[in-house]
């Protein structure tokens, strides 16, 4: 199977994430999209390790899950924060700061 | 040679000295001192001159040209500007003249001009003044001679506006000055077209190099030289920038009689005499001085016949002299020129005076149809004024008689077109003889006015409430004339002597040079013309028995038919101007002249200006330039904080766009 | 297995050369269990010296090491000047950081331990983001960086501008590292190495690599994550609404730390890694630094906010810095770290004194707080205003110094036309600078307003300079740490202005380090 | 085999996308974001990547993604307001731009003149991708990022802690307190972790310290209050 | 005393931080001291300034920034020589206006007259700067003391005259920074070692394409600082607002330092652009005669008129400047100090009338304020006199050279630029015929100038008269500098055109002809 393949499987999934950024309103959505991208970038560094045969990529594969996991966290501690104040969970609704 | 330069110097610095102590201390001197400072100041300077004419006559005849060089003015950058003086008979007999003159017309103001207020100012204004004419005069190189004449404008400016507060002094002053500014930048402007040949600002150098780099009509030349005539014109009064003399009445008659007749107009003629080595390398431009010159003794001499402001006909008259002097000077008959020059500021200063005391009569009443009969109530004056009047209009025997008829002898010797000219000259003297002459009948003769009768009972009328004889406006005492009281040369000494003594002059200057008879001043001048082509001619006898005859028939004809109309039976006058109205139209209104300049120079400046003002500066400086840039930036900043909406998925709409187009162009680079 | 894991052997490690980081990453645990204890003292005061004194002990050991040039672990990391000296820059940083949110609330609401624990991570993460010469570490630098502030700028939790700007910053900051990842993963892809000298010689070796659009799209993706770090437009939009939502001494860290971060790890990388392929990016980067300079200043004009005023300035500012990015070349490199420094050195002024004002006044950190303090508190005003005219390039100051030198090096890159935009920018800039300066010392404030209709000047000026009434004397007592600051990097501002040389020699030494000529 | 395999696993993993950024309940955005890092896990393993895949599935399909669970069921998993405040047109331009990305991210991949990318990869040995390959790498070149990451988990977990902590004045009412030992040890509003999970209740002195730390007494009053009635 | 530059240029701004400290009452006349000390520096050099001798005297020399080749290099010739005297005189004069003006003192004297000896230390600075950044330096420098002047003691719509002018010079300067870096980076291309110091740069002449721009930068920088039109749009705001001393040195020196770097810098720097822009610079100076002398005719705000008047008078020097030949700048330099000499007790007297006018600024509300002062009345026409340029005073020696200067360049120019004297005549005499003159306005009450006004204005006009006594004491020393500097333009036009008419030198300047034309 062409390494070709899984990048473009990698990439179709990159714009998908980048796509529902853009479309979706809600942070935790938004926060999933980012995974999505995350791990499209994933899937092309194991491709990219498996075709130049050199395990970097592998490694930097479980790093990036590592980030992945951390960047959740913080995000779902702040949208929880806001929850808390009774603050809209929806990104269109937060316009304080603008101009 | 030593001596001549010390006393050289000494002319010019005792006016100077008079001028700086009058200013510093003038107002602590108690009554008429300041007036008799001044006075001795010019006694001082003209005695220096006197001293200064006898050393000159010392040197023998070709060492007669002498540079006294003070100080290194401004050379550098190979323009060699130095304070120097030439002393040379043209100088010389300048120096004499407005010296001369000068004094008596101080001892003149001593009386003339008391309790007026700023008495110590005017005789400062007085002593500056003639220390400019006299650097003018002297002036050894074009920088001075420009400083000089500078100068003099302002001294002009200074007395023409001397009673400050009539705003028709201030008016007439600026003019007088602007337009001598612009004769100032003609004669720069004509020094610059010179000097880019000859390379050097010094006279004698650039006449001695003139004729090596010039050959006779050279173009630069020529416009350098109608440049120079520009500056003449300027202060001579001459056609088209003659406006600012009969305007110059505004100042005291003291003023009128120094500036306005025996010195400062006549610096034109001093110049192109000055220049005539020059002139004569550049025919057309000294054509053009003599014509012009032709046309302002024949305008100014008609509208002298109708202004009935005294002071403004003897203005007018002047205008006409002085044309022809430069007519005279123009077509090279130099030595007649200044002649005239003389012996006109002697007539003229004296008719000035008289003037000024009918007009101290009136108390500062000048217009002629409310005058008359002054004959009885003041003799002295009477005489004098008619001594004037007949040396003016040219009567054998008195002055003005021979220092005309030379110049038309010598223009009408000169032949070809010049016999126009000639032919005008004679014109000018009848025209001169009938407004001299209606000014006069019509101040002394017919049916004695009111204040003549006061006068006549021994008292001097005071008018209550002083107008402004221009304006009517009514002004308060401590300005403008004729001050707390004034005075007429029946009671006061020091303005008879004055008048005396230039009516004495009047009379008998004319005697230096008769023709055939003496050529005291054609001997005396010879040393600076003495390369001159035209200087040196013999006029046939029948061209000249026939010049003295015509002279003194028109004269008198002029005289005969003033006395006509104004004695006689003085309905004609009134008749003639209905049956002439458009011609009298003409006349009063000075050929329209300051209309002209008005509608050619002054509005499109002052609408230049407006426009500049209230258009230009708020549409482009600010408007286009400021608002413009101001105005994009302002709309940037608002794009970009509209962009700034607040909205997330915009700023990362933002973002993955930046990203596809960078990656776009990487794409396409590779 | 076993057999297998005993034969591993770590890579000799030089603890020397990582001290710095050590002790930043000790500090942090530090202060995190120091945090727990029962003393209100211990944690309210104990907390804030004992990070300044790990920032202090970094910036020590960090000069100490000057001069060493080694990789470190394996060469994930690079000890050099350009290391160095970033390191102490984010430890000073770091420490003006502590010192303004002394008293501020944010630290108390977040508890003082994890706070500054937070802050000391996101210093360390700089320094591996700036030493990194692997991918894999420039990643993780650049998440460690990050993470933490995305909390620290939601920490103001009773605004909830703060936590809007907390979770506007980690969406995007999130989307920029994905972009990042992925074009690191490119560029691992297109070259088959994760370190940098690897990229260097597979580049380095056949030409046509350099040309490859697998690589070429990587340091497009590569360049829009590190640009939007940089907040370089169209990447900036976060940057106003962050600045201006997050607590002030958080912004004023974000400003000048994250920006040198960003910079630090792009003059390595493309510097070093990717200086093969100058001719592909440097166009195109070029272009990205005139844009910026645009909208960056362009921007700033009208504001009224202080900090969003100074957001939008920082992105002019970035386009000014990446001007040196752009020459790729020693003295682009040495303008650039030079810049870098001087900028925060003005930027912590200014902030310092927004701090300040925002504690005396109702105002916030409106520019109406600054209306007539020229009369009432020289201390804070003349820092402003020395921070306000070197930002805007005047001479005297170190932003003329450092523009002087961004763009002689864009002169000398033959990118003239960069330079005439950075001058442009500058003009434009003067607008809101001096209208901050009008604010401090032509406008009366709201004490006397009432006289201010009077034609005549401001009142007042006959008091001594260090007075104002009894109420500034309390509040100056109050936050003197604060007002320290103004006053040091304002000082700091005119001195470098004057006398730059120590700087340009530490400039020198970082080119050397990078070597490229 | 592994040309199925691929396609199975990778339209799941696509579909598995879809389904995150498409499903209007967040609640199910999440399963399918779970169900897409199955497949993905499953394509690693087709890339020789065991290991990998094995952390995809234990601890980002497991732990993470029960998090995630947790958090939408503690916000409420309502449904997305249909139509986007933000411009109505920003769907469809994301779309296009999505799409456009996607295009040039293919041009690159397969415009490349790497030849390798057409090709299944260099021939590798066996012990590709084996854990002990992966382990020995984490402790000798990649030792570095092996220990930061470490210090970001922890650091990440110290954020979350100091954003999602109850705070005086932000506490909901309904919350029941309980007691332990240790509180009377500890002033309130230490910020320490046993606050975070909310365990430890505020305590009298606490309002006082409100007031001093110029917090809204406000909000701390009541706490206070209902402190002292249940001594 | 030692004659070292660095003294005389730092005094200023040391004493101006000593009155920072100092008790506000005396604030002044601290300040006062070190202009005071400036000026006896000054005018030491003047004297003891032998013309003879060519090239730069009491050179400083040391390295301040040797990463970027920026020298503090200070030195004197004939070209700053003068500049640096008027900049000495002006500010001592203004500092002690201020000192002395007992009715309205400045608020906050401390920062005042700090700004001031700030302002007076940069302007030195910028004269006295033998390096091309180090001028820029203080030539940006200059600014800021002006900004805070004019912000905080300026009159009404301070602020925004003040961003106005600011922002508006500041474009050129910042122009002209780039500029000067270009200049020095492109000279450098050859050699390594980067340099901004005039003679190293005089010896790396550039090509002429980058010339072009370089020069056009620099032209900005200058042509606002003027200001020229049309790039006088700050101007009007500007003179109204300011507070007066900051005025007179405004007008009187500043807009000389843009003078003085066109001489300066582009002419010996950039000779082909010079010369390819000659028409040009020609063209916007005698627009800013003919437009700086109509507004100055119509508009009836007695500090504009000043101010539009040095508009046209600045419009002459750089026409003078253009003139590209020896004649034309050294009448450049001279007109350049002589207006400074002029127009600083121009605008004090403006000031004194409008305090006798109830305040007005306005000539429709003025009229015979000499009536009772006749000093005051006298000093003004003496001053009104020079500022017309009446021959006789210094100014007309310098207009001369500078019309003889255009003249044998471009003939239709200096023609077209004459009128401007004309006007200049009218104006002038506008203004103090309808202030001192005529009938006496409402509000006018004629008060004769005090003690302490004539204690500033007095000298002043005397010093007007010496140098129009004796202009030759400016022209000889400045003589051998401007030589140096109009050389390699003149050398460029002879290369094209042959050796103009200087050829026919007269008989003493007939070696200077030689070394004119080589």
């Amino acid at each position: 199977m062409d390494i070709g393949w899984f990048l473009a499987v990698s990439a179709l999934i990159f714009a998908i994430g980048a796509a529902g950024v853009l479309t979706r309103r809600s942070p935790l959505v938004i926060l999933l999209c980012l995974e999505l991208m995350l791990n499209a970038a994933n899937l092309a560094l194991i491709a990219f390790a498996r075709m130049h045969g050199n395990h970097d990529g592998q490694i930097f594969a479980i790093i990036v899950m590592v980030v992945a996991a951390c960047e959740v966290t913080v995000g779902l501690g702040v949208i929880v924060a806001m929850q808390r104040r009774r603050l809209p969970i929806d990104v269109d609704e937060m316009q304080e700061l603008q101009g | 040679m030593t001596s001549l330069k010390l006393f050289a110097w000494l002319t010019l610095l005792f006016p100077l000295a008079g001028c700086v102590t009058l200013a510093l201390l003038g107002r602590r001197l108690p009554g008429r001192a300041p007036g008799y400072v001044g006075t001795a100041a010019l006694a001082l300077s003209f005695g220096s001159a006197i001293a200064t004419l006898l050393s000159l006559l010392d040197q023998d005849h070709h060492h007669r040209q002498v540079v006294a060089v003070a100080w290194d003015y401004a050379a550098s950058a190979s323009v060699d500007a130095q304070l120097s003086l030439l002393v040379d008979p043209l100088s010389v007999f300048m120096i004499l003249v407005v010296s001369g003159v000068s004094m008596l017309i101080h001892a003149y103001s001593i009386s003339y001009m008391d309790s007026d207020r700023g008495y110590a100012r005017f005789f400062a204004y007085l002593n500056f003044f003639v220390f400019s004419m006299l650097l003018l005069v002297l002036a050894g190189n074009f920088l001075v001679l420009i400083i000089g004449w500078a100068f003099v404008g302002a001294a002009s400016y200074l007395l023409i506006s001397y009673w400050y507060r009539r705003t028709t002094a201030t008016g007439a002053g600026i003019k007088a000055f602007v337009i001598n500014v612009l004769g100032d930048v003609g004669l720069v402007l004509g020094t610059f077209f010179i000097f880019k040949h000859v390379g050097t600002l010094d006279f004698l150098a650039t006449f001695e190099k003139a004729g090596e780099e010039f050959e006779r009509g050279n173009a630069d030349l020529t416009a350098g030289c109608i440049l120079l005539l520009v500056g003449a014109f300027a202060k001579s009064a001459q056609i088209p920038l003659h406006t600012w003399l009969p305007d110059a009445m505004e100042g005291p008659t003291p003023v009128s009689a120094l500036i306005h007749a025996a010195t400062m107009v006549t610096a034109g003629v001093y110049l192109i005499a000055r220049m005539h080595p020059l002139f004569e390398l550049a025919p057309t431009a000294a054509d053009v001085g003599a014509v012009i010159g032709c046309l302002t003794l024949l305008v100014a001499g008609t509208i002298a016949i109708a202004v009935t402001d005294l002071k403004r006909v003897i203005a007018y008259s002047t205008m006409s002299q002085i044309g022809y002097m430069i007519m005279a000077v123009s077509a090279g008959a130099y030595a007649a020129g200044l002649f005239h020059l003389m012996t006109h500021a002697f007539f003229k200063a004296l008719l000035f005076m008289a003037a000024g005391s009918v007009i101290a009569a009136m108390a500062g009443q000048q217009n002629l149809d409310k005058m008359g009969g002054f004959k009885r109530a003041m003799p002295f004056t009477f005489g004098c004024m008619v001594i004037g009047g007949l040396a003016l209009s040219g009567v054998p025997p008195f002055s003005g008689f021979f220092s005309k008829d030379e110049i038309l002898l010598l223009i009408g010797d000169r032949g070809g077109w010049y016999w126009i000219l000639y032919v005008a000259g004679y014109v000018g003297a009848f025209l001169t003889g009938i407004y001299t002459f209606r000014m006069i009948f019509r101040a002394f003769l017919g049916a004695p006015v009111p204040e003549a009768r006061e006068l006549e009972e021994g008292h001097l009328h005071h008018a209550e409430v002083h107008t402004n004889p221009a304006t009517g406006e009514v002004e308060d005492t401590d300005v403008g004339f004729p001050g707390a009281d004034h005075h007429i040369a029946e009671r006061e000494p020091s303005m008879k002597l004055a008048m005396g003594a230039l009516a004495l002059l009047a009379i008998a200057g004319g005697l230096l040079q008769v023709p055939k008879v003496t050529h005291v001043i054609d001997h005396f001048l010879e040393p600076t013309f003495e390369e001159s082509a035209l200087y040196h001619r013999e006029l046939s006898d029948g061209l000249i028995g026939f010049g003295l005859v015509l002279g003194a028939v028109a004269g008198l004809a002029g005289i005969a038919v003033a006395y006509l109309i104004w004695v006689k039976n003085p309905q004609i006058a009134t008749r003639g101007r209905e049956r002439l109205a458009p011609l009298h139209r003409l006349f009063v209104n000075k050929w329209y002249f300051d209309e002209l300049i008005d509608m050619l120079v002054t509005r499109p400046a002052l609408w230049f200006g407006a426009w500049a003002q209230q258009t230009f500066e708020r549409v482009f400086v600010n408007g286009l330039l400021v608002g413009g840039t101001t105005g994009v930036v302002r709309a940037g900043s608002s794009a970009v904080r509209a962009a700034q909406t607040g909205f997330l998925r915009y700023y990362a709409l933002l973002i993955v766009v930046g990203m596809v187009a960078l990656s776009l162009y990487f794409l396409l680079n590779a | 297995m076993i057999a297998a894991a005993a034969k591993v052997t770590g890579p000799e490690i030089d603890w020397a050369g990582l001290s710095p980081l050590i002790a930043v990453f000790g500090g942090a645990l530090v202060v995190l269990l120091l945090g727990l204890v029962v003393s209100r003292v211990a944690r309210e005061t104990g907390v804030p010296a004992l990070s300044i004194a790990a920032l202090a002990i970094a910036i020590g050991l960090a000069c100490s090491q000057w001069g060493e040039r080694e990789d470190l672990i394996a060469g994930a990391l690079r000890l050099d000047e350009l290391t160095l000296v970033l390191t102490i820059l984010f430890c000073i940083a770091g420490i003006a950081t502590v010192l303004l949110s002394w008293r501020h609330v944010a630290p108390r609401e977040a508890a003082h331990g994890e706070y500054h624990a937070l802050l000391l991570t996101s210093i360390a993460g700089m320094i591996v983001l700036v030493a990194a010469q692997n991918l894999v570490s420039v990643f993780l630098g650049l998440e460690l960086l990050s993470i933490p502030l995305y909390v620290l700028c939601a920490t103001e939790m009773r605004r909830a501008s703060s936590l809007e700007s907390g979770l506007k910053y980690l969406v995007v900051g999130s989307l920029g590292s994905a972009t990042l990842l992925y074009g690191l993963a490119f560029l691992y892809g297109a070259t088959g190495s994760t370190d940098f000298a690897g990229i260097a010689t597979a580049l380095g070796g056949d030409g046509d690599l350099v040309t490859d659009p697998l690589l070429l799209t990587g340091i497009a993706l590569t360049l829009v994550g590190l640009a939007f770090k940089a907040s370089v437009a169209p990447f900036h939009q976060w940057t106003p609404d962050v600045y201006e939502g997050a607590p002030t001494p958080i912004t004023a860290f974000m400003a000048v730390a994250t920006k040198a971060a960003a910079f630090g790890v792009m003059l390595r990388l493309l510097d070093v890694a990717l200086i093969e392929a100058a001719i592909d990016w440097a166009p195109p980067l070029a272009v990205l630094a005139a844009i910026t300079i645009v909208v960056g200043n362009v921007g700033a004009l009208g504001q009224s906010s202080l900090k969003r005023l100074l957001a939008y300035s920082s992105v002019a500012q970035a386009g000014y810095m990446l001007a040196g990015v752009v020459v790729a070349s020693r003295l682009g490199l040495q303008a650039t770290v030079f810049y870098i420094a001087v900028y925060l050195v003005m930027n912590l002024a200014a902030f310092a004194v927004i701090v300040a004002r925002e504690r005396e006044t109702p105002l916030g950190d409106d520019i109406a707080s600054l209306n007539g303090i020229g009369a009432t508190r020289p201390l804070l005003a003349w820092p402003m205003t020395i921070a306000m005219l070197a930002l805007a390039g005047f001479p005297a100051t170190a932003g003329f110094i450092g523009k002087f030198y961004l763009i002689e090096a864009s002169v000398e890159g033959s990118y003239t036309w960069l330079a005439v935009f950075i001058v442009v920018g500058s003009m434009i800039s003067l607008a809101y600078y001096l209208k901050v300066i009008a604010a401090i010392w032509m406008t009366p404030s709201e004490a006397e307003a009432g006289d201010a209709v009077a034609p005549a000047p401001l009142p007042g000026g006959d008091q001594p300079v260090l007075a104002g009434g009894s109420n500034e004397a309390t509040s100056l007592r109050a936050q003197g740490e604060v007002v320290a600051v103004a006053v040091v990097f304002g000082a700091l501002t005119l001195i470098l202005g004057v006398v730059p040389s120590p700087l340009f020699d530490v400039t020198r030494d970082v080119g050397a380090a990078l070597g490229l000529l | 085999m592994g040309e199925l395999l691929f396609f199975v696993a990778g339209i799941g993993a696509l579909a598995g996308a879809v389904g995150v950024v498409a499903v209007r309940n967040p609640f199910y955005s999440v399963l399918a974001l779970v169900s897409h890092l199955l497949c993905l896990a499953a394509l690693f393993l087709l890339l020789r990547a065991e290991f990998v895949a094995a952390a995809q599935v234990v601890v980002y399909a497991g732990a993470v993604m029960v998090l995630y669970v947790f958090v939408v069921a503690y916000v409420g998993g309502q449904d997305e307001p249909l139509g986007p405040r933000a411009g109505s047109g920003l769907r469809a331009i994301s779309a296009i731009f999505g799409a456009v990305l996607f295009i040039e991210l293919c041009v690159a991949t397969l415009g490349s003149g790497l030849q390798l990318i057409d090709s299944g990869g260099t021939p590798a040995p066996g012990s590709f991708g084996s854990p002990e390959e992966i382990g020995r790498l984490l402790l000798t070149k990649f030792l570095l990022p092996f220990e930061v990451a470490s210090f970001l988990l922890l650091i990440a977990a110290v954020g979350a802690v100091v954003l999602a902590r109850r705070r005086g004045g932000l506490s909901h009412a309904e919350e029941q307190a309980r007691y332990s030992a240790m509180d009377m040890l500890r002033p309130a509003y230490t910020g320490t972790m046993a606050e975070a999970v909310g365990g430890r209740h505020t305590l009298p002195e606490a309002s006082g310290e409100n007031q001093a730390s110029g917090e809204d007494d406000a909000a701390a009053e009541p706490v206070a209050g209902r402190a002292e009635d249940d001594r | 005393m030692t004659l070292h530059l660095s003294i005389m240029l730092w005094l200023p701004l040391a004493f101006g931080v000593l009155g920072l400290i100092a008790p506000p009452r005396i604030a002044g006349r601290v300040a006062l001291v070190g202009s005071a000390l400036a000026l006896a520096y000054a005018i030491t050099y003047v004297v003891d300034f032998e013309s003879a001798a060519p090239g730069l005297r009491y050179l400083t020399d040391e390295t301040w920034i040797g990463e970027l080749g920026i020298h503090y290099k200070l030195g004197i010739d004939g070209l700053n020589l003068l500049l640096v005297a008027l900049t000495a005189i002006l500010w001592f004069a203004c500092t002690l206006w201020a000192t002395l003006d007992r009715t309205r003192p400045p608020e906050r004297p401390r920062l005042f007259y700090f700004h001031l000896a700030l302002a007076e230390s940069a302007v030195l600075g910028a004269l006295l700067a033998q390096d091309l950044a180090l001028f820029v330096v203080f030539f940006d420098l200059m600014l800021v003391p002006f900004f805070f002047l004019t912000g905080m003691w300026g009159g009404a719509r301070r602020v925004q005259a003040t961003m106005k002018l600011v922002i508006y010079t500041l474009v050129g300067s910042l122009l002209m920074l780039t500029a000067a870096i270009a200049t020095g980076v492109l000279a450098a291309q050859g050699d390594p070692a980067l340099s901004f110091t005039f003679s190293d740069l005089a010896q790396r002449p550039l090509e002429e394409s980058s010339q072009q721009w370089i020069f056009l930068f620099f032209a900005a920088a200058f042509l606002v600082k003027m200001p020229a039109f049309p790039l006088h749009g700050w101007m009007p705001d500007g003179y109204r607002t300011m507070p007066l001393p900051a005025l007179a040195v405004f007008s009187g020196v500043l807009s000389k330092v843009a003078a003085y770097g066109f001489l300066r810098i582009c002419l010996p720097l950039f000779p082909d652009a010079s010369e390819q822009f000659q028409m040009l610079l020609l063209m916007i100076a005698l627009a800013s005669i003919l437009y700086g002398s109509a507004m100055a005719f119509t508009t009836t705000e007695t500090r504009l008129i000043l101010g539009y008047s040095s508009v046209a008078q600045l419009g002459f020097i750089t026409l003078g400047i253009f003139a590209l030949n020896e004649q034309g700048a050294q009448g450049a330099l001279l007109q350049a100090f002589n207006h400074g000499l002029v127009v600083a007790p121009a605008f004090f007297i403006v000031a004194l009338l409008a305090a006798r006018c109830g305040g007005s600024q306005d000539i429709r509300d003025m009229g015979g304020v000499g009536m009772r002062a006749p000093a005051l009345a006298s000093l003004f026409l003496i001053v009104a006199f020079a500022t017309l340029a009446m021959p006789g005073s210094a100014n007309f020696v310098g207009e001369f050279y500078i019309l003889l200067g255009v003249f044998t360049e471009k003939i239709a120019i200096a023609i077209v630029a004459s009128a401007g004297v004309v006007m200049a005549a009218f104006y002038t005499l506008r203004l103090f015929i309808t202030t001192v003159h005529n009938r006496t306005g409402a509000h006018v009450e004629s008060r004769e100038l005090s003690f302490r006004e004539g204690l500033v204005l007095v000298p002043l006009v005397l010093l007007i008269i010496a140098i129009a006594l004796y202009p030759q004491f400016g022209l000889k020393r400045s003589e051998q500098s401007v030589t140096a500097v109009t050389a390699p333009v003149q050398a460029g036009i002879a290369d094209r055109v042959g050796p103009g008419w200087t050829q026919y030198a007269p008989l003493d300047a007939a070696g200077k002809a030689e070394v004119r034309t080589p």
